[in-house]
């Protein structure tokens, strides 16, 4: 496999930061948000013209400093890390102008913070991609972590404050708390922290220990919530809805998921694991985050309540996936990274869509809805099915491959989660759906005149439930990369 | 038993430099009333030169002043003739040293006593408690 | 004239001192300038000696030109060089930064406030300069006296906890003179390599032990290490802002630096590690410092105190780090020297531009403030990241290396006080983030960014040095692996591993 | 041989400091410090010394004193212990 | 607290009598401090710096930049003590009072209204105390032979004990006693405030400023012997002028900070008529 030296990743991680100053001193919301826009392309495009490279298998470094014997400030564009990158960065685009709609529809105060924050926490998702080893992922987790604090306090009520406590208590209180330590155990013990395919412990055998640091590494990153520690993630639902949308569906959560992906695949690395029977006891605790946070969804009238503990159960999906460590399963767990970003994405605008047309928030009150608003109740007809998994969208495949990866790790219990989880995915959404167009004209609660949304809403969200189906028939790009990501 | 006399004696100086420290440093620590301590502290910084000065001592040895020292280096000097002179010079600067400091904590006193006109630290305490 | 640094250094802010002392009767408006170019040559000649270090090695300045031990020399090496550039450029920029808050809290003693602020950076960098175990005294002395008068300035309880600070500082001083006293009636020498020369002979003698011992609590009571802390707090609290921005960050550093240098040069590390196995008690002693200045800065309420019970927490932690005892922990110590005076300055320096604004660190006060000064508010969280330790600040590296040493040494407890420390860090520094962000509250729909509330941010003159600072502590970060493997690498001797 | 005036004049100096810290009286304590300078200052003579003598002669003995009794003016006598 | 004193007292005594059973016993001739380098600046003084008062040599030219920063101590408590106590927005009495001298007459005199100017009038303050003759004359009889015993004393400190510091404390003894013993204004008048603080940067200055006529001589800081060339006499003899004018600095230096700290501190920084 071939290196290249570039510069582009840096270009790409730090063009939404070097728009920051300019967005934080525009006066203008017009010139603030052309910014936005700029650079959002700008970065889709430098993240884009890596892919050929990628796809063939190449590797793209850059050090931007050796600040510890071992452990540089590093990236390295693989696969997986391309993967994530793409998904983020594109959605980026989408989400600010989801964002301007939405902020301009509510008149929300202070957007330059707004979109200054929003920016940063970009550039961090972006890093933690193509990070090369743990100490970078390390520094742009946190860096996310406090990026993203502005932003889930936005309304600087007493609840955002609150919930923002809570936020920072999980987010950052896991990370110094639990995966400093972990990492500087690893570092004192490998003298790296680089990922490799067969990881840095290659050799080392205490078994107690290596388990002990699994654990901490893959708790410690409690953005992917794995339950117990998943109840910052409802919590933060008070933020703004493109903030949730973007953040609590794509880019904390699945740097989250992310980072155990790379802990799992990189540090401890696939035959370690396999050897040491660990993958099982993940899978246990994945499951297990699976039925509860479906069952506790079931239970929630709030629209984003609902999809914040759908978000936490499909999260678990992705780690199941890996910690299965079937091939098939780990193309599972990958490729949902991407599958289940469009698809719950698309739910979240729609939940903001709905809040901005009408002001409602709980399910109770949306009987009927779709007469009011089709077009954005067709989408999220749309995005249930990717999330649930069925065709045609893109969640089929993920789902399948998942479904596939318990059979070639033939893990039977894993298998029925899956299938149970899914009719309880099916359960919490479709008749959301079927109330909203389905019911008796008694007892819908709209008058059936169309009036949706700001086009700035709906626009993003057809765009995204476009590309969920337009995924089930084009998959390939995200399956290659990755099969690429596995190796093989 | 005389052979501890003969330490006591041989070191009475280090003893009684110890004592007067831990006199000082007692004051310093356990006196209620500011200008007490700075007598404290004076008693401590000189209970240090006088152990500097001790350690100057030579028996059978004169002051460190060369006699007819208008002739120049020509009669020759015997180191074992005169007091060590290295620890005379530190001392002369500790002692300007202490009388500085005497003089800023002087000043920090008047100072203190200005606002809660009383020198007595309890009594001074007791009325930043009030505030 | 490079030949001539290590004189300048500490020269030029003397003579410099007493020429503002003198212009200060003449003409007020005199004294800064002539201050901020005496510390910029100081500043000038230190940086340039420690790049002459880099290539030299070990520099000697014999003063008087008499051959050491019958005189004093100046021996700079890699530590004091690396200590000296920061003592120097903390000096120098705090200087800038802090001339409108002092013309504004005292107007008419601008000149001696000056005398005493060169004077005292003059001992400062004497201190960390000089090679002779008597001289440090006297320059400690000068450092400190000078620094009494600075703190007393603050008025309301200033005097009162600047006398108390001189109570204990003179017992520090005296303690460390009495430990040079041991030395010398021992050794016959005072110049630290000549003594580290004849010692070893003599490590058995317990005249010797005593002597290390002394001149370790006299140190130690100078930089508030844990159990002898109590005056620090409330003297740098109720000193003026210009003042305790140069004395928090710079004279507890110095007193680390004269602690490792007595380990390390005065006495050897296998004196101090092997011979003298007390490292394990010092090193819990400084986890119960750390675990103390956290608990302490949690109940405070004014931001200055808070961070004054911060300082005595990172005292602790170069304490610990210095007496692992293995080269890890000595890196991360010497490195957090330097990290901690940058951070200490840039959160101070910030919190001076509050006082200069809103008259008061008290945490009432800080309400709104990342609307009314948002650069000010930008630079101190920076300075916040790097002392709670998030990448790519320098203040992570550090305790990437102090946590290193200590899994290395196992202390575990020592790994664990840093956790702690710095998730109470987190606690304390989100707090105040918390009153300065959300505004009294209001509902949040209905008004955008139509009438926010006017900035008001301190004059440039502060800006400036404030936004230096924390982009230091951001390129210190990054260059952390060029600074250990050039500087740190041969400031720790090849015993030590 | 001057060593029993010397030991005789050791112990007169604690006397006197103890008595200076002891003195009920904030300007009695400032003139016994004086005399223990004084003290102080003989003994280093005997011992050699003769400049550091002098000095605390001139300092200890004279100065700091007059510097103690203006404080002392300044502030009050009275003291508890 | 007393028994936290007295704890920690008897901990450092103990120690310090652990550690002294080690001590070479007192006066021994053989004890390392003897024997390792003060045999040196006995034997070589006299030809290193032509001193024959080795303290003096040892003072101001081996360890000679101990002394000056000894001196900058001195300097930095007078600064320190002026900055501390010094009352700079002094409350004008609403009414100031004068004496007449010959006749004894006080008289008391409302804001603003004016004096007539004349000589036989002295500023007092409201509490004043008439001075006692005796003590007065005596005093004034003294003090110039005080004062010229302090120039002895400075000068000849080559040869015989003392120097800079204890000429210098005693020069500023002289002014002292005269403030005791008629009243601060009437040593104020003498010297004022500015000459004092002036004084004290000079005397430094003196100091500091010859080790940096060294160093821009070529040679090292404080390195008399590169005033051989300005004096024109050989390196040895230079380092004895070089001491003279040090010490001759470290008297203006500790004089002028003697009289300064007194002054503040014997009025609080109001400068009336002291103790």
């Amino acid at each position: 496999m071939e290196t290249i030296v570039s510069i582009k990743p840096l270009l790409a991680v730090s063009v939404s930061l070097l728009v920051t100053p300019i967005l934080a001193s525009s006066r203008a919301p017009n010139v603030r948000e052309a910014w936005t826009f700029m650079a959002a392309v700008a970065k889709v495009l430098i993240v884009a013209s890596m892919v050929p490279a990628v796809l063939k298998g190449a590797e793209i470094v850059y050090t931007v400093a050796e600040v510890v014997p071992g452990a540089a400030i590093k990236f390295r564009v693989d696969a997986l890390g391309m993967l994530f990158a793409l998904v983020s960065s594109s959605l980026w685009i989408v989400t600010s102008a989801y964002s301007i709609g939405y902020m301009r529809g509510l008149k929300e105060h202070s957007q330059t913070r707004y979109f200054v924050f929003f920016a940063l926490a970009l550039s961090a998702t972006v890093g933690v991609a193509f990070s090369a080893n743990l100490l970078t992922l390390y520094l742009f987790y946190e860096m996310l972590s406090f990026a993203t604090y502005p932003l889930v306090t936005h309304h600087q009520d007493h609840e955002a404050r609150s919930s923002g406590r809570k936020y920072l208590l999980y987010i950052v209180g896991t990370s110094i708390g639990i995966v400093l330590p972990a990492m500087l155990i690893c570092y004192n013990m490998t003298g790296t922290l680089e990922f490799s395919m067969q990881g840095i412990f290659a050799g080392t055998e205490h078994k107690a220990t290596i388990t002990v640091l699994l654990l901490m590494l893959v708790l410690g990153f409690a953005k992917v919530a794995i339950m117990p520690l998943h109840s910052w993630l409802p919590a933060a639902m008070v933020a703004p809805t493109p903030v949730s949308a973007l953040l609590h569906a794509v880019a904390v959560v699945k740097v989250g998921a992310f980072s155990v992906l790379r802990v799992l695949t990189g540090v401890f690395g696939v035959n370690l694991l396999t050897n040491l029977h660990l993958g099982t006891v993940i899978c246990y605790i994945a499951s297990f985050t699976v039925i509860v946070a479906s069952l506790i969804a079931l239970s929630q009238d709030g629209l984003k309540r609902r999809l914040a503990f759908s978000t936490i159960g499909q999260l678990s999906y992705i780690v199941l996936g890996v910690a299965l460590l079937s091939p098939k399963g780990m193309i599972g767990g990958m490729t949902h990274i991407a599958m289940h970003a469009f698809g719950k994405i698309t739910l979240f605008f729609c939940a903001g869509a709905i809040a901005v047309a009408t002001g409602k928030k709980y399910i109770s009150e949306m009987v009927g809805i779709g007469k009011r608003m089709p077009v954005t109740m067709v989408a999220f007809f749309i995005g249930s099915l990717s999330v649930i998994g069925l065709p045609p969208t893109g969640g089929f495949f993920s789902k399948w491959y998942l479904v596939l990866g318990t059979l070639q790790a033939d893990q039977m219990p894993m298998l029925i989660v899956l299938l149970g989880s899914s009719l309880l995915n099916a359960a919490y959404f479709l008749p959301i759906v079927y109330k909203a167009f389905f019911c008796t004209p008694e007892e819908s609660m709209f008058e059936n005149t169309i009036q949706e949304a700001p086009i700035w809403c709906v626009a993003p969200l057809v765009v995204t439930a476009v590309i969920s189906v337009v995924l089930f028939f084009y998959p390939t790009l995200f399956l290659n990369l990755a099969k690429l990501a596995i190796g093989g | 038993m005389g052979d501890i006399i003969q330490t006591i004696v041989a070191k009475y100086n280090f003893w009684i430099y110890i004592t007067l420290m831990m006199i000082g440093l007692y004051a310093m620590i356990a006196k209620n009333n500011l200008v007490k301590k700075i007598v404290g502290m004076n008693i401590f910084q000189t209970a240090i030169i006088l152990f500097y000065v001790s350690i100057g001592a030579k028996r059978g040895a004169t002051i460190p002043i060369l006699e007819h020292g208008h002739g120049g280096g020509h009669n020759v000097v015997h180191a074992i003739d005169y007091a060590n002179p290295l620890p005379h010079v530190l001392m002369l600067t500790a002692i300007v040293v202490a009388v500085a400091t005497l003089g800023v904590a002087l000043a920090l006193a008047i100072r203190v006593y200005d606002r809660y006109s009383t020198l007595e630290e309890d009594e001074i305490l007791s009325q930043i408690r009030e505030e | 004239m490079s030949l001539q640094y290590p004189g300048l250094i500490v020269v030029v802010p003397l003579l410099s001192a007493l020429v503002i002392s003198i212009a200060g009767w003449v003409n007020k408006r005199w004294c800064f300038p002539i201050a901020v170019a005496g510390l910029s040559v100081a500043a000038y000649s230190s940086v340039g000696l420690l790049f002459r270090v880099l290539d030299e090695g070990v520099i000697v300045y014999k003063l008087g030109g008499w051959d050491p031990p019958m005189g004093i020399a100046y021996y700079v090496d890699h530590l004091n060089g690396l200590v000296l550039a920061v003592v120097s450029v903390v000096a120098l920029l705090n200087a800038i930064a802090s001339k409108n808050s002092i013309e504004q809290e005292f107007p008419e003693r601008i000149g001696p406030f000056y005398t005493l602020y060169v004077l005292m950076v003059t001992g400062l960098l004497g201190i960390v300069v000089t090679g002779d175990a008597f001289n440090l005294y006297v320059l400690l002395e000068i450092a400190a006296l000078t620094g009494y008068g600075l703190i007393a300035m603050g008025g309301g309880r200033g005097p009162l906890s600047a006398l108390n600070y001189l109570y204990m500082g003179t017992i520090g001083a005296c303690f460390y003179l009495l430990g040079i006293g041991y030395l010398y009636i021992m050794t016959g020498s005072l110049n630290m390599v000549d003594i580290a020369r004849i010692l070893p002979d003599l490590y058995q003698s317990k005249a010797v032990m005593a002597a290390f011992i002394i001149c370790m609590v006299g140190v130690w009571l100078k930089m508030a290490f844990f159990p002898l802390h109590a005056w620090l707090p409330n003297a740098y609290t109720f000193a003026p802002s210009a003042s305790s921005s140069l004395i928090a960050p710079l004279v507890t550093k110095v007193m680390i630096y004269v602690m490792i240098r007595l380990i390390l040069t005065i006495f050897t590390p296998e004196f101090s590690f092997n011979i003298l196995a007390v490292s394990k008690p010092i090193v819990w002693l400084s986890v119960i410092a750390i675990f103390m200045g956290a608990i302490l800065a949690l109940s405070e309420r004014n931001l200055k105190k808070m961070l004054t019970f911060i300082i005595i927490a990172e005292v602790g932690y170069m304490v610990g780090g210095a007496w692992l005892g293995n080269r890890v922990g000595m890196t991360g110590a010497i490195l957090h020297i330097a990290n901690d005076a940058l951070m200490t300055l840039c959160v101070f320096l910030a919190v001076g531009n509050i006082v200069y604004k809103v008259k008061g660190a008290e945490f009432e006060n800080l309400q709104g403030l990342f609307r009314k000064m948002p650069f000010t508010m930008g630079a101190f969280v920076i300075g916040a990241m790097s002392m709670i330790g998030v990448p790519p600040t320098c203040g992570f590296f550090s305790k990437w290396y102090l946590i290193s040493g200590a899994i290395q040494a196992g202390q575990y407890g020592f790994m664990v006080a840093l956790l702690f420390s710095s998730l109470v860090n987190v606690v304390l520094f989100f707090r105040v983030f918390e009153i300065c962000y959300y505004e009294p509250f209001s509902d949040h729909h209905g008004h955008g960014d139509h009438h926010p509330e006017p900035i008001d941010e301190a004059p440039v003159t502060m800006l400036v040095p404030l936004f230096i600072v924390a982009a230091i502590l951001v390129l210190v970060g990054l260059y952390t692996g060029d600074i250990v493997n050039h500087i740190v690498e041969f400031a720790i001797p090849k015993g030590l591993v | 041989m001057v060593w029993p005036i010397d030991l005789a004049i050791l112990t007169l100096v604690v006397i006197v400091g103890i008595g200076a810290l002891m003195v009920k009286d904030l300007l009695g304590a400032a003139i016994l410090f004086g005399a223990y300078s004084f003290m102080m200052c003989l003994l280093w003579t005997i011992m050699g010394a003769v400049d550091v003598a002098f000095t605390e002669a001139s300092v200890g003995a004279g100065v700091s004193t007059v510097f103690f009794v203006g404080a002392v003016f300044r502030t009050s006598r009275r003291t508890k212990d | 607290m007393k028994v936290i004193g007295l704890i920690i007292a008897v901990l450092t005594g103990g120690l310090l009598i652990y550690a002294a059973g080690d001590f070479p016993a007192w006066s021994d001739p053989a004890s390392p401090a003897s024997t390792y380098l003060s045999p040196h600046f006995i034997e070589k003084t006299m030809e290193e710096t032509s001193v024959p008062n080795i303290v003096t040599a040892v003072l101001a030219d081996y360890r000679g930049f101990d002394t000056m920063f000894e001196t900058t101590v001195i300097f930095s408590a007078g600064v320190a003590c002026f900055l501390l106590l010094r009352a700079f927005r002094r409350k004008q009495p609403e009414a100031r009072h004068y004496r007449h001298v010959l006749t004894g007459v006080t008289v008391r005199i409302k804001e603003g209204t004016k004096l007539p100017p004349s000589e036989d009038f002295e500023r007092i303050d409201s509490l004043w105390t008439p001075h006692d003759l005796i003590i007065k004359t005596v005093c004034r009889l003294l003090i110039p032979f005080i004062q010229i015993f302090a120039l002895y004393v400075i000068a000849h400190g080559h040869h015989s004990p003392g120097g800079g510091f204890q000429g210098g404390v005693i020069l500023g003894a002289s002014i002292i006693v005269l403030a005791i013993s008629q009243d601060l204004r009437t040593a104020v008048k003498r010297m004022g405030e500015k000459l004092d603080a002036l004084l004290c940067a000079v005397g430094v200055l003196i100091y500091a400023g010859t080790g940096a006529l060294c160093l821009l001589l070529g040679l090292n800081f404080l390195d008399y012997s590169a005033l051989a060339s300005v004096l024109h006499v050989d390196p040895i003899t230079a380092r004895s002028h070089g001491i003279l004018i040090v010490e001759i600095g470290v008297g203006v230096a500790v004089m002028a900070t003697m009289i300064w700290i007194y002054n503040n501190v014997s009025s609080k920084g109001e400068y009336d008529q002291g103790l």
